[in-house]
């Protein structure tokens, strides 16, 4: 099987994709000539045409609009917003419109669109090119969040997102792009959403976390390990709808949870995974559900020193684990 | 173009069948209007919003559209040009009374929102102006597919036209010159705002020029004008001549909607001169003029009309709720 | 003291605070010459002017950026979305500008703006007049949500939200705009945002809850304490910054809490509220935190029997309240 | 207008000293941004967002503004403009290298995000496009505190015209006749994509025709014609003559920034046609022309810029990071 980064990964869900289903198209700024900021979509010009790859204007709402509108037709288009900082404009047509085409016209129309987003910080983006802002995806039924943390699941993922009957949401965290690589196979297969995944299996404790983090926390983990620590890391890969079952039974076997991600702690996500598990695996609790987040900012500062400072790092999740662990 | 004393019906090849069927829903589409506003003071639709007024307009249009094969986008005033398209007078009852057999949403979308997938009707919010990027996007799919032939109307008011979302739309139909005909329901007001506080220039068409389309200004309330621009834009369309705004300058008759109250914002000199322009009325005549119908045959249409409308009110006011287990059906596929 | 109906209120916190401070100036789409959709603007623009008062074009990016704009000049500018099913396409504006503009000049900079928007379900606005999207605002620091229950407060935040060095999202549920009556002062009184109330005192659980559904969650603890139990329930007023300090000491007192909002329950405010609880107030616990929500839908449908089905009310809040008493 | 043979400067009243005080800070641009792209290359400045191209469109809007009284909203690529308002090598390269003294965000945004209160040069985020409806809500705000005789400029590359935020603030500024210059720094490429995939007409200034505001193409590599048609801009503005959409036709002759490779999307040809219009080559020649500085007085300044971004160099390299403990500061008032 080849070995390749992440973002050789979604480049190769892009192609495989595409030659195996011509219904697929994609759309973007910068995403036919260029290839993309990220070269996610290099290639796909040269071999797919301009009718299929889109270098379309500085529009995010036209572009998932027209994402939308293509799909109406049947057509299945991957959308791509430049960075997570700018869906902000496509945000109505994302949960206003994508969400609920199926439901609004009781089940005669649909969107099957995807729409990918570059997201995260540690690569000097400051305050607009570092945003996470998956939490405010989650919480509008009717479209599904994926973010994949390696290059296998970045390919299945991505492919099983372009055939999804519903509008996927797919977050790529930026520093994993060059950082992490990975089996990968060739052609078409497909990961599951709405399923996490054990990256460590553990007693002591569940550690829930997806993107970036989960390699953190894995490394965390490890350490912990040598300090007679067996941590349980998982790997939510899809944030809606979250893998209920997953989380519940991993923290009815351990009886303590933290939550790790870098989007904001007050009203990320983690603060749903929490009340998942207060509610539902209360008697099975040893300790409170932390959380563990980065600062309350919206996004990092761009000097190096307060952008380290931003940043969840394994130490910063080890001393969260071994905190909780001793609770 | 033919000369100027061939009248329009002949010009454009409309027969008398159609002038009779266009006529018909045009009366259709005001008794229901009609049926409507009575309906929502006893209670039994909780809102309405009124086509009265733009019925040349959306039958103009209706008539360039080839059904089930061109895409429409419309919004929440076009009853007349979905009534045109396919629905009945039940299909727009049992959608303005929330009814599980309503074939716009089965009862879970406000009055107003049609939709048939298999008139190509496409579900739309009501979020003005949010629509017509689909209509951008529908002529990227034909172009990625190499289907040639099909066109996409796209309808709003000329308050939508301020929303940053139409222009995403009208700029990707530009610069892409897909067949997508944008028509523009001008009529003069959105809710309470006038003309001059929600468009920046005089005619909606005028916008027509940044977009790199043709702009054309038609009298809205003649149905000839209507069809001859529409039918000319929508072929346009079809032979990949590009996109174009249409504006229709029209008025509505009623206040904007059933919880609305015009008199705050309109002075009922402006609403009589208007209703003296009446497009129905003005219709009417031109066919008897033209010897199409008679006003007797008029009267006659009428009363079958009105038969239907109380046929099909009492057929909705029946008609089943949906179910409550049914409440979130088709979140997901 | 004067009784008034909800919309009075809010009426007349715009009356008396624009004719108090000459700053302040109103926008949005028909609040000038109608008086809004809801009449809260009405009169206004024969008092003020068209320069302070001005019926905007349909375009709610353009009214939240203009209020931002004046605000610059030294403006308080109060922008009315008309429904809060249009915030969408001002979240760009709102999240990604207004929020950022102090700490993104190094605080040279600030935007002091209110964007008022009615909410909320129960008057048959089907699924775009009808939605509750507080959620999407709670998480993103540098703006402050507020959400009212009484005209007191009405009016008492809404000025104390126009001088909030701050923006503020300021969320009316329509269905509270003739429902309620209450003593509201004339002339400028403030209301201190940040602060939860508590509506009914109790010892046998907390119940947080805002909004209309304070009022149904009080009618349900009339209910309970005819039963015996004894139910505290807290108006939290301001979603964010949420009051910790009120929460905690609420639920530390009873030892239970349900969180009751007619907001989406997955990924709604109730995940933070139970997440604090359940990291903070974890050794008070004697039972799960409980959350009561609407159904994940993204609002009610149209037909009437749906539409009960989808509204909380006292019965259902009563249910709730039961359930976790028995645990 | 004076006949044709009088030279631009004489007839635009621009002094001596005020031609060389443009000349020096035009040098001072391109200096400043030959420094970055080699702190970059270092690890010094994480980005870098080049102006190289643009300095004659930035120079003449800025000698159309009253520092400190009209409010400027620019975007990432104006360097030379805020430099002419009165931003210094020093303060930019603190705010390249994220330093606590960074006039413009005190270390905390990107390279290319200029503010000042006291120049009221508007804070703004990198979504291009977004910031022209805070430029009619000056507008307004003016207005409604009758203050006249002030004007607001707001900059943005053509791609920005595609923003629906774009149009929205150009809307308002249209129906209420703000006193808004709109300039249009179009220099034919949004990152990769050339102007015919993201604007839908040859001339932006096309657009302005659907806003009731004039539109004006100027060559964006003339300062004086720039200065001219901005002047006039600012001027028509200030005295309540309403918007204008001002469009400078120009070329940026590096990558888009430190992160791009332009020599996917451009040919060497086009770029090096380009670089053969360089507007600083074209303004020194002009005023070596006319006699208003030799060459060696202009080696001289060149000289004298170059000792002043070097000791800026290490003054900002040596300068202090801010503190980690400021980093949550004024997220609230
Ligand atoms: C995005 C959005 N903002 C506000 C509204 C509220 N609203 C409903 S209809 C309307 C006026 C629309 O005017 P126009 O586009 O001219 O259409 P008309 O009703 O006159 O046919 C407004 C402001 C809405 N539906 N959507
Ligand atoms: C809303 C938004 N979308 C996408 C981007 C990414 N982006 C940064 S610059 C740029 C191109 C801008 O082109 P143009 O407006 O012509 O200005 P230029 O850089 O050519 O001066 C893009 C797409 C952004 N900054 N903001
Ligand atoms: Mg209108
Ligand atoms: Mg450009």
């Amino acid at each position: 099987m080849p070995v390749m980064t992440f973002i050789e990964a979604i480049r190769s869900a892009l192609h495989d994709a595409m030659a195996a289903d011509d219904r697929i198209m994609v759309l973007g700024e910068d995403v036919a000539v260029k290839g993309g900021v990220f070269l996610a979509t290099e290639g796909l010009l040269a071999r797919f045409g301009e009718h299929r790859v889109i270098d379309m204007p500085i529009a995010e709402c036209g572009i998932v609009g027209a994402a939308i509108g293509a799909s109406l037709h049947g057509l299945l288009p991957v959308a791509e917003i430049q960075f997570a900082d700018y869906i902000y404009p496509a945000i109505d047509q994302i949960l206003n419109e994508a969400a609920r085409f199926r439901y609004r016209s009781n089940g005669d129309w649909s969107c099957p669109i995807v729409v990918r987003a570059p997201c995260g910080a540690g690569i000097h983006g400051a305050l607009y090119h570092s945003q996470s802002v998956e939490r405010l995806f989650i919480s509008t039924p009717g479209i599904k969040v994926v973010m994949p943390s390696t290059p296998f699941d970045a390919k299945g993922l991505l492919i099983a997102a372009i055939h999804d009957p519903d509008p996927v949401i797919f977050f790529e965290h930026k520093q994993l792009y060059r950082l992490v690589r990975g089996d990968v196979p060739e052609g078409i297969y497909r990961e599951p959403i709405g399923k996490a995944a054990v990256r460590r299996s553990g007693s002591d404790m569940s550690v829930f976390s997806y993107g970036l983090m989960v390699h953190h926390s894995l490394t965390a983990a490890e350490e912990l390990a040598a300090e007679g620590i067996d941590v349980e890391v998982i790997d939510l890969r899809t944030l809606a709808p979250l893998d209920r079952e997953a989380i519940l039974s991993s923290v009815k076997k351990t009886g303590r949870a933290l939550i790790v991600h870098e989007d904001v702690l007050t009203g990320g996500i983690g603060g749903e995974i929490a009340a998942l598990i207060a509610e539902h695996a209360f008697e099975y609790l040893d300790a409170p559900v932390r959380r563990l987040a980065s600062p309350d900012l919206f996004a990092t500062p761009f000097a190096d020193p307060l952008e380290e400072h931003f940043m969840l790092n394994p130490q910063k999740i080890a001393a969260a684990m071994r905190d909780l662990a001793r609770y | 173009m033919e000369p100027n004393d061939t009248p329009p019906h002949i010009r454009l090849g409309l027969s008398r069948q159609r002038l009779i069927a266009g006529l018909r829903i045009m009366i259709a589409s005001r008794e229901t209007d009609d049926r409507l506003w009575l309906l929502n003071r006893q209670g039994l639709a909780h809102f309405v919003v009124t086509a009265a007024g733009h019925e040349a307009t959306q039958l103009g249009c209706a008539w360039a559209i080839r059904v089930g094969h061109d895409y429409v986008i419309p919004y929440y005033r076009d009853m007349t040009l979905v009534m045109a398209l396919g629905q009945s007078v039940l299909d727009i009852l049992l959608h303005a009374m929330a009814r599980r057999d309503d074939p716009s949403s089965g009862g879970r979308q406000m009055f107003g929102h049609y939709s048939s997938r298999r008139l190509r009707i496409v579900s739309g919010s009501s979020s003005v102006g949010s629509h017509l990027v689909h209509a951008a996007g529908l002529g990227l799919a034909f172009r990625a597919r190499g289907e040639q032939g099909i066109a996409v109307m796209g309808l709003f008011g000329e308050g939508a036209t301020a929303e940053g979302a139409w222009h995403e739309g009208l700029t990707i139909a530009g610069i892409h010159q897909l067949p997508v005909v944008f028509v523009c329901e001008n009529n003069q007001y959105s809710i309470s705002v006038p003309l001059h506080r929600e468009v920046p220039v005089p005619d909606v068409a005028m916008k027509a020029a940044g977009y790199g389309m043709q702009g054309v200004v038609v009298d809205g309330n003649d149905v000839f004008a209507v069809y001859e621009a529409a039918h000319q834009a929508m072929e346009r369309a079809r032979n990949g001549g590009g996109p174009t705004l249409l504006e229709c300058k029209t008025y509505r008759l009623r206040p904007h909607s059933s919880a609305d109250d015009d008199r705050k914002y309109r002075s009922r000199e402006e609403v009589e001169s208007w209703r003296a322009r009446d497009p129905i009325k003005r219709f009417e005549h031109y066919l008897v003029e033209h010897g199409i119908i008679t006003p007797e045959e008029i009267e006659a249409l009428r009363r079958e009309v009105r038969a239907e409308v109380d046929a099909a009110t009492d057929a909705a006011i029946a008609a089943p709720w949906p179910s409550v287990e049914s409440i979130a059906d088709h979140l997901y596929g």
